[in-house]
């Protein structure tokens, strides 16, 4: 897939790199744990019945998270949107926390009051996603404006669909981050698909990344199923963000390989798009790059995803055992105080 | 007779009106081949076409204001919003644009905004709300919620053809669980005209949507204790039927106002002071709400169970109110 | 002493506060160099400098999002919308994310969103409204209505401190046309705390914001009568103060729901049903509304003087309760 | 000022053209109508109380509606903005009946129920603008749509600001109508200002036809100020639309050569600003230039003058003679039937 620049801004640093061979290891540790803790949710706990509601699963775009989050500083913010369950693992929230909170048990991060990826902590500077789309756009550049007026270093990770880039708000949001240089990436997983809504439906340019230009920002486009690709252009935006130069709209080309939630069967998407998507799994190919390169061996592939599945058996036991809030917890919370 | 679902019911008045007038169209997101995410435009693509079965952008604001335009020229647009919820970014254009301009400079924009509402499906806080409020309280507008598949489909056909803009309120709880048997012919249901569903001398219930079948139920529960209650589904919010309010108020003199919308500035608040300032002397107890706490809609079972209205607070209520 | 407006005693409670936390900072469209459309933000550029004192694009959901977002943070913004009437357009932003934030996950958005709002200016249906039932209908938010130039200060300092999100509206037709003494000490005023303008036994007249002027002007005219009106500002209207509503309808047994906002779904929907729920039996009338009728708000001058509601629609009201 | 078309996209008929003779004649008396008419307003009405709440003129910027707007059909549409007066007199609204509605009288478009530029009528396919900037945009395109709809080769202009193109509804509208090819004209007024603020406070680029890239659309450059450029370029994304091609940006280069509205001194533009636009005013440029040519005497300027100013007059004692509405005619028209 063609990798071009679509500003003339040029990113800080052009030179692309590589992560270090521990980092690529863990790489593929928490895409392999991604997909496998929302496989389990989706085509296990779903179909029990023990997560209710709507549930939506990032299953093929999970090098986009984990590529653009992995090397984030404990203070360093992310604007998760409804495919980035990497993210929340990167940032530290724990598995059984995760499971709680599809199971609306007490002892998840909204205690029940929200479902699925609704969810948020600020001690892990992760920001709860609220289901209108592009609303999270205004409000990462106000988490990078406050970091400019402290001061402060850190950055602010916004991830969102093809599909948002719609809103009003996207606009909005990117376009006050660019007027106030605020350290933002703005992260695109374009995975072609809004819903059952092809691109062109949706937007009258080939990229979303053509949208930078209205902005004066950098608009980079990267091939979203190769992680060390969506590494090596977030670790630039990022650093151009700390530098003070303001926000960067990466788009990360790939494709949803599954429904658009648990429900839908996607009988609208062309099967030959699934077929050549699937050729390209993130996953695999990381894990046949690690192999070639003598990175990990095959043995180890086969240890860690046994360790990946104990350790999310482990953490469902322990969700399902969590207890459900109080009834009238319903009505806690809504104030200060209260 | 073949029984039809709420769902459907909406989907043939649709589909009945496009049929009937070629300036009726619908659009919003996925609504195309997808044929929407309840299915209530399943099928219109391929019978209707691409010009007159329009997928969007994820843009409500855009939606509305397109809606609008069209209306303005003649259309008579039917806007769905694929979770009520999702209204909120369409606001401004629904309040400012389309619920002014008849008054401003006469221009009619005949156009329906519709979409699944309501909770009982662990939606959680953004795929549950009870947006009507926002718009009962914005002249210009009208605001209809069906709780029946004849009312669904006899109020979306007289919304489509109503010159002003309606917003059309489902309650997607409903539609898959209930259904009824529909006259084959062409009908319409009068907006702002609210139905007697149970008659009783005892305790008057007003309500709509979802909350109606909670009052037949508590109906039926104590009628076995000999307290009767009248059941009153308003059906309309904007404008509403004052004259069946204040007669079953004076008829019963006491008086229950039902909704699963929360209670600051819910439309109970609305009937209330219509009550207590049009039949204050006919009152014989205090006028009583059950409503949804303030708070958003919680997602876990628990907490949405404790949120929503239940018949036994109207059980209950009703029988404090009995004894008063 | 000095009198002060209100629209500087606003100034003086944000400029105050941005001086004792540094955190507190105020965003919004020409609020720099301008310093804002009615002046509330004047010489604060000068004074706390760009990165305290920030102009942006015409963007008010993005204004809105971005001071959710810098609260999120822990900081403490006051965005402004330069007429109330325009935060039509951030209404998602804060009645999804704002008023939702510490329920889902316990995260405090500490921010103030400010404007001014209400008639009587010749500023036509989009520079005259009263936006503020749309807020109040939404749990997690708070709404204050401030009527006189020491509670304006000592609100604003109260929102702003406040660790939930806050809308305060500001009357626009009270900003230079009301003055008195402050109080050279830092103090705030309670927010959800109602007042007593003036006491009576006769009738109980409910308000807030510039109808406040309304009712004491009509008070003095039918105290010649020998009618005494107990005025109650309200000043807070989420949370609201029910026990002072409910305390002065108990003692008047008479009561008048006044407010410049539209009827259907205002205001006083909200306390005739809580006075008719808690106060029923000390009723010796029924509870009556004066408002606004439910129309945009039109911009020739004597169809804005109809819209209006007036001293003389207080007075006739007020007598017919009296001989009631 | 350099003209340039920024997006790849040409132009329908990229060969430049000029009015007819007596159209470069006629649009010269509509520049001086409107801005004799807006000082009228302004300068006197307004003054003198007879004119109540916000006024708002175009003074500088009136070749844009103009040119703009001089060749359109009767059947197409235009969504005029907060500073297209000219407008209005091209699709044939009277002087009396804009002067009613300045003046809250029940003879005017909104019988009083609204004021000032805030007026439309279907029957001149003039559509009112609300306040909320942007919010015509998605509705010029909607109306866009119910032309192709209906196989009709109308066209609408929506005209607009610079600061308009800050909110959500702009870019969602904008995306509208290029991802459904509408037939319509976005026209911006680029003065440079949004009330105090600047061009650099509001977007990151140096031009509003930057935008334009992001939607696949034509973005072109005019000299604002330059009533024949306008009118070419206005005249050649007319002649795309009503192809089918689709809309088109305009970016129209001018300057607000008052304060944002009669209240304001506009003390925050440099003097220089204005004097350096004072030096261009799209009046006496076709003026000079109309005179070089032959195309009309300074006796014709003269008399053409006067015709106006007459004309005016009648019109301002006709409205001031104009009934106020009846007080009860507030709660009328709500809604149909009422
Ligand atoms: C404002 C708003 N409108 C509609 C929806 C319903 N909805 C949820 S996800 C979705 C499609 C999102 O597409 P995209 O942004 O590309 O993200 P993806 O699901 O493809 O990752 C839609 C329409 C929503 N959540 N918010
Ligand atoms: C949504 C919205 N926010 C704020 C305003 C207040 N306002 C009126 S005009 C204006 C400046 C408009 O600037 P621009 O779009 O460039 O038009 P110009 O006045 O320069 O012609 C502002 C902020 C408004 N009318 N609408
Ligand atoms: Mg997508
Ligand atoms: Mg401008």
């Amino acid at each position: 897939m063609n990798v071009k620049t679509v500003n003339s801004t040029p990113l800080a640093n052009q030179r692309s790199d590589v992560p270090a061979a521990e980092t690529q290891v863990r790489i593929l540790y928490y895409l392999k744990l991604t997909r496998a803790l929302e496989d389990r949710i989706e085509r296990k706990l779903y179909r029990q019945g023990k997560v209710l509601g709507g549930v939506y699963v990032g299953r093929g775009q999970e090098a986009i998270a984990i590529g653009s989050c992995i090397d984030l500083r404990p203070d360093d913010v992310v604007c998760p949107s409804h495919r980035d369950m990497g993210a929340y693992l990167l940032k530290g929230m724990d598995l059984r926390t995760i499971l709680a909170q599809y199971m609306g048990k007490k002892t998840g991060p909204t205690k029940g009051k929200d479902g699925n990826l609704h969810m948020g902590s600020l001690d892990h500077n992760l920001i709860a996603f609220i289901s209108m789309l592009g609303d999270s756009i205004p409000v990462a550049a106000g988490i990078g404006l406050s970091f400019k007026m402290r001061g402060q270093d850190r950055v602010v990770i916004c991830p969102f669909g093809d599909g948002a880039t719609s809103r009003g708000d996207w606009h909005e949001g990117v376009n006050m981050a660019s007027v106030f240089k605020c350290p933002v990436v703005y992260l695109c997983n374009n995975n072609q698909y809004a819903y059952s809504t092809p691109l062109e439906r949706q937007m009258a340019v080939e990229n979303v990344a053509d949208r930078a230009a209205a902005y004066g920002m950098p608009g980079e486009i990267v091939d979203g199923n190769d992680v060390l690709a969506v590494w090596d252009a977030a670790r630039r935006a990022i650093a151009r963000a700390r530098a003070g130069e303001g926000p960067t709209l990466i788009e990360c080309k790939t494709f949803r390989m599954t429904g658009h939630s648990a429900h839908d069967d996607a009988s609208y998407v062309p099967p030959e798009l699934f077929q050549f998507w699937e050729e390209r799994d993130p996953i695999r190919r990381l894990e046949r790059s690690l192999l070639k390169r003598g990175l990990i061996t095959t043995d180890e592939i086969e240890e860690m995803q046994q360790r990946i599945n104990s350790e999310i058996d482990e953490a469902v036991q322990q969700a399902e055992q969590d207890p459900y809030p109080d009834p009238s917890d319903c009505v806690r919370g809504v104030y200060d105080g209260q | 007779m073949a029984l039809t679902t709420y769902v459907e019911a909406i989907r043939q008045g649709i589909w009945e009106e496009m049929e009937r007038d070629e300036n009726v169209f619908v659009l919003g997101e996925d609504v195309g081949i997808y044929g929407g995410a309840f299915k209530v435009t399943d099928g219109m693509l391929e019978k209707f076409g691409e010009s007159r079965v329009v997928d969007t952008p994820i843009s409500e604001s855009g939606i509305v204001g397109a809606a609008i335009g069209a209306a303005l020229m003649g259309m008579r647009p039917v806007a769905e919003m694929q979770f009520a919820d999702f209204i909120s970014c369409g606001f401004d254009q629904i309040t400012n644009f389309a619920a002014k301009c008849r008054y401003r400079w006469g221009a009619p924009v005949p156009m329906v905004i519709r979409g699944p509402s309501g909770g009982g499906i662990h939606g959680g806080p953004f795929h549950s709300q009870n947006p009507e409020m926002y718009f009962v309280h914005t002249p210009g507008l009208k605001v209809v919620c069906p709780a029946t598949a004849y009312d669904a489909k006899g109020l979306i056909k007289s919304a489509i053809r109503d010159n002003d803009p309606v917003l059309f309120f489902e309650h997607k709880f409903l539609y898959r669980r209930i259904k009824e048997a529909l006259p084959p012919e062409d009908f319409t249901v009068p907006i702002g005209k609210a139905i007697t569903r149970r008659k009783g001398r005892d305790i008057s219930v007003i309500t709509y949507g979802a909350m109606v079948y909670i009052a037949l139920d508590a109906a039926k529960e104590l009628e076995k204790e000999g307290i009767e209650l009248e059941v009153v589904d308003l059906r309309s919010l904007l404008p509403y039927d004052r004259e069946a309010v204040l007669e079953t108020a004076k008829k019963t003199s006491k008086v229950i106002l039902l909704h699963e919308d929360t209670r600051i500035g819910g439309f109970a608040g609305e009937l209330a002071a219509l009550i207590s300032e049009e039949a204050f002397d006919y009152l014989d107890g205090p006028i009583r709400r059950i409503t949804a706490p303030d708070t958003p809609v919680p997602y876990s079972p628990p907490l949405e169970e404790f949120f929503l209205p239940k018949v036994s607070d109207v059980t209950r209520v009703a029988r404090e109110l009995h004894a008063y």
